[in-house]
């Protein structure tokens, strides 16, 4: 085996993603929640139930049950870490950022003001197959809060 | 054991000598998957393109005869492959979902099955929780057309199928099994299937994706009523899969796709249809394919069925030998080289699939890693995805000797 | 009038040097039949099986990433072509034939279309007499399996669609009508029709095998709800079609065919399915096809679109005017090149269309004689069958005058 | 123009051939018959309706209305002159011969002791889109005879 592609995957599998997989923060579902849903990556079978609870436009808890690969169960992990307790515009700019650098083909510089653990990411970027096992709780997390924002506003309405 | 030159049928297949990231040499061990494809078929297809490409049956220039006569000659070749009674029981499809697919919809759509009326509440068509996706979802979506009822022969603990899970009866309609499993390396017996299938008046489907490239195939003596096949899986080209279909049976089905080549006659009102393989084919068919197709099966026969089935048998014994090697290791599906193809599935320690595959890939050697398209499988043995590693006849020891290496590492790596 | 060089173009298609029996040479005036293919598409296709081989979204090794990434290109790069709103609503198919079927079937299935109910009896099918069999039958055997009606716009005898025939309703569930006529070359005023479509609720299916390969097309712009076409007439592979549909309506509509790759979750009792364009993409897909599709529409997009156009124009234009010379021979469809494309059908005297097709062929000259799958349309006119020449991009003036010089050879050889 | 393919195309329309397409024998339907057939060449459109009249296991009479190209219409003819009174035993043999020919692809010498005119289409083997044309007749007169046959039979039985 190369050095090089023993680097290559190092890159992927940064300390902080297998820290991260071994102790997931926020792991669970909890009771409280608005809006529930249940994501799956059709091609691997990895499958997430994330919750999201809202309050006065503030993500107050996000939990979860996943399962999946070491990407997707750190992913989960991290955001969580990101998400929970900012703002939903806040958290929807920091799923952005996320997701372009997920996107970015490895070509983006990752900003770690704003994604903290999630730059550790940056390498899975590489990796287009291990993509969409990154974004998986993210998605999840987008799909869950845009139909609690419309719930509420049918509730308000 | 193996009565070919392995060495020398690796030189036909130029992607073997791809070097990956870091300039390791490629291991594919993904055939199950896709295979690879040798010279002789990549050739043959830009040959044709190049010398002989125009439409066929409709075109009666040189070139057309040229090219009907290609593409007649890759349907003669492929009767011959699979012991077909009649080359017109040779149906192309664009794969074998959609050969599996247009059954379940002409039967769908039949009015009259064998003597029997058309499918409906109380009928049941069965399959098994072996299937991939593809023979599978077709009967499902019948099911919910017609409002029969879907019901499947069950797995053993050792990954066998359990053909007393179920009683078959009048009301069984149709038996769709597979003959290899993709996940679990099965061989079913699926004479036997037939012949039950049979004993009750239902039709007899077997899906051969996972045989056909590796096995000799006789579907005149198999008795079967339907065999579907995918090009793409035996060193031939994508965008291409074969229905064999029993000749009477064909005759007496309705059409699955409307358009051109299919029909006898058209008039705004009334359009009546071709004889089989024709009514099957609606458009312009995969005519480079189809050339590619017979190059593919005229390579496979000049190294012999036989020949490569030893070879399939070989490397999966030494496989299943070296694979147990390997601690924390645990193989689902058979452990021996007994009824048994080449795809091996396994979960290594609780490191995921995904995980595992990676590592290897990084290594260079490229396995699959997931449901195989094989959930329902998957959730009987108690696991969400496994690392499956499958062979073909370019497959050598010294690679099944770097998928160990590389487990152990990967072993390593994450601390199982 | 043609914006680039004919000739070098003809260097890119190793077939147009082929010479045919007794030293001829190949004079291809079968285009609309099917395109050849540039060196271009043909090296991609076979680069893609010696380097990049492997199945696509679910192999995640080097190889699997490759083929994936060069599968989706070739995706990307249609919808390019097409101006798709987005990439997703690009389907690959295998033809234009199972496009335009795929729609039938799934409108067939589907118990919501659009925010109305199922199609049923009193619900009606509008299509044209000019339409080729693939876009007649796969809408007969739709009210076969509804109930619904089928009706049609008739066909002037100069050869264009008379809108007029049949007035439209909120009965009206479906139009589904060509964009140029394979047969008599006619463009059809199709942004006109997809207007009336709408104005009461229809959906409009537009066929455009033989547009998409000549002349700029703007999907979004159109404002239609499924444009089809295929690949081998646009330089590209055989193998492969497009189906081109609304997303959002894509989204709304059940699955076609069942199995791989279209899912999102299987269990033996139910089945959910994966979004668009994937939901209708089972099993492997065409994947060495897409990659030459995407090579296709590279080679037409660097000549540039609008240039095709005006050649194609400028040929016909030409051919027009030169085979009016031809005693005996009447044209069958617009005798001018307005509003009208390159496919010129014909009678010579009362000459046999396979005879003249058989003299032309005798001199190198490739035409298609028969009905051209467009039964009805030719019992419009009263014929059997015609003879047609058809264009492309690499059609010269000097091929007009092979042909002119055969027909008038043939002429004496029948003693017309 | 060469030679050579003048010389092809010359062996297909043979003046044999041409004659019988200027005046086809036997041509038109006759209202005597046991057995009638409509056949399709699906590539072309060439159309033959075709009438058996058997009496005692002789074909009294072949009667047809065809439609199509020179070597069909031609073809049509010379079935006429071939089969008409013979046995059905005989006229079956003389279809197999004919048959035999035409999907030899030119390597097969005729018989023109037993395929008389019919030895001019031994030119049309060569172009295999033409050899559907040459046999649209033939096939349909096997077709009307065997339903004429089986109708005896039950009508006997
Ligand atoms: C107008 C039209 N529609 C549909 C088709 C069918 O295309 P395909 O044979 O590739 O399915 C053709 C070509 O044969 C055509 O010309
Ligand atoms: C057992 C089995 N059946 C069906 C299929 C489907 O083949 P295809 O994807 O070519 O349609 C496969 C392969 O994916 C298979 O392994």
């Amino acid at each position: 085996m190369s050095e090089m592609n023993a680097a290559n995957v190092d890159a992927l599998y940064q300390e902080i993603i297998l820290d991260h997989y071994k102790s997931p923060h926020g792991a669970g579902l909890r009771e409280q929640f608005d809006a529930e849903v249940h994501h799956v990556n059709p091609t691997c079978g990895d499958e997430i139930t994330l919750r999201v609870d809202l309050d006065g436009g503030i993500v107050k808890d996000v939990s979860y049950a996943a399962e999946g690969c070491s990407i997707s169960q750190a992913s989960a992990s991290v955001m969580f870490e990101l998400l929970n307790s900012k703002s939903v515009t806040d958290a929807f700019s920091i799923l952005d950022e996320f997701q372009t650098l997920m996107q970015g083909k490895g070509q983006i510089e990752p900003n770690e003001d704003v994604l903290e653990d999630g730059i550790a990411f940056a390498g899975v970027a590489k990796f287009p197959a291990r993509v969409k096992c990154a974004l998986l709780a993210w998605m999840a997390f987008k799909d869950a809060t845009s139909q609690a924002l419309s719930q509420k506003e049918r509730e308000e309405s | 054991m193996t009565r070919f030159d392995v060495e020398n049928v690796r030189k036909d297949f130029p992607i073997l000598e791809r070097r990956l990231a870091g300039d390791v040499p490629l291991v594919y061990l993904d055939s199950a998957n896709t295979s690879h494809k040798p010279r002789q078929v990549i050739d043959a297809i830009s040959d044709h393109y190049a010398q002989h490409n125009a439409n066929v049956a409709r075109a009666m220039h040189q070139l057309g005869a040229e090219a009907s006569e290609a593409f007649e000659t890759g349907r003669t070749k492929v009767a011959g492959f699979i012991g077909a009674g009649r080359t017109e029981e040779v149906v192309f499809t664009k794969n074998a979902s959609e050969a599996l697919n247009l059954v379940a919809r002409v039967l769908g759509d039949a009015r009259v099955i064998e003597g029997r009326g058309p499918l409906g509440p109380g009928d049941e068509i069965v399959i098994s929780r072996m299937e991939h996706h593809s023979n599978i979802v077709p009967w499902q979506l019948l099911c919910e057309r017609t409002g029969a009822t879907l019901r499947w022969f069950e797995v053993t603990d050792e990954g066998r199928l359990d053909l007393d899970s179920i009683d078959l009866s009048e009301r069984t309609r149709v038996v769709a099994v597979t003959w290899v499993s993709n996940m679990l390396g099965t061989i079913n017996p699926v004479a036997e299937i037939v012949r039950r299938a049979k004993s009750v008046g239902a039709l007899a489907v077997i899906d051969g994706s996972q045989s056909v490239p590796q096995i000799p195939v006789d579907v005149s003596g198999l008795g079967a009523d339907f065999v579907a096949f995918t090009g793409h899986k035996m060193v031939g080209p994508t965008g291409i899969g074969v229905l064999w279909g029993r000749y009477d049976l064909l005759a007496a089905l309705p059409p699955f796709l409307g358009g051109g080549e299919m029909i006898e006659t058209v008039t705004m009102e009334r359009t009546t249809f071709a004889a089989p393989p024709a009514r099957f084919e609606a458009g312009t068919p995969p005519i480079a394919q189809a050339v590619g197709l017979g190059a593919a099966v005229d390579y496979l026969s000049a190294i012999g069925m036989d020949n490569v089935a030893a070879h399939e048998q070989h490397i999966t014994t030494y496989a299943l030998e070296r694979m147990a090697e390997v601690p924390g290791l645990t193989i689902v599906g058979p452990r021996e080289a007994v009824e048994r193809g080449g795809a091996i599935s396994f979960t290594l320690g609780d490191v995921h699939p995904h995980d595992v595959a990676q590592l290897l890939d990084s290594q260079g050697v490229a396995v699959r890693a997931g449901h195989h398209c094989a959930k329902p499988l998957h959730q009987r043995f108690g696991v969400q995805s496994t690392t499956r590693a499958s062979f073909y006849l370019y497959t050598t020891e010294s690679e099944i000797d770097a998928l160990v290496g590389a487990l152990n590492h990967t072993r390593k790596y994450f601390g199982v």
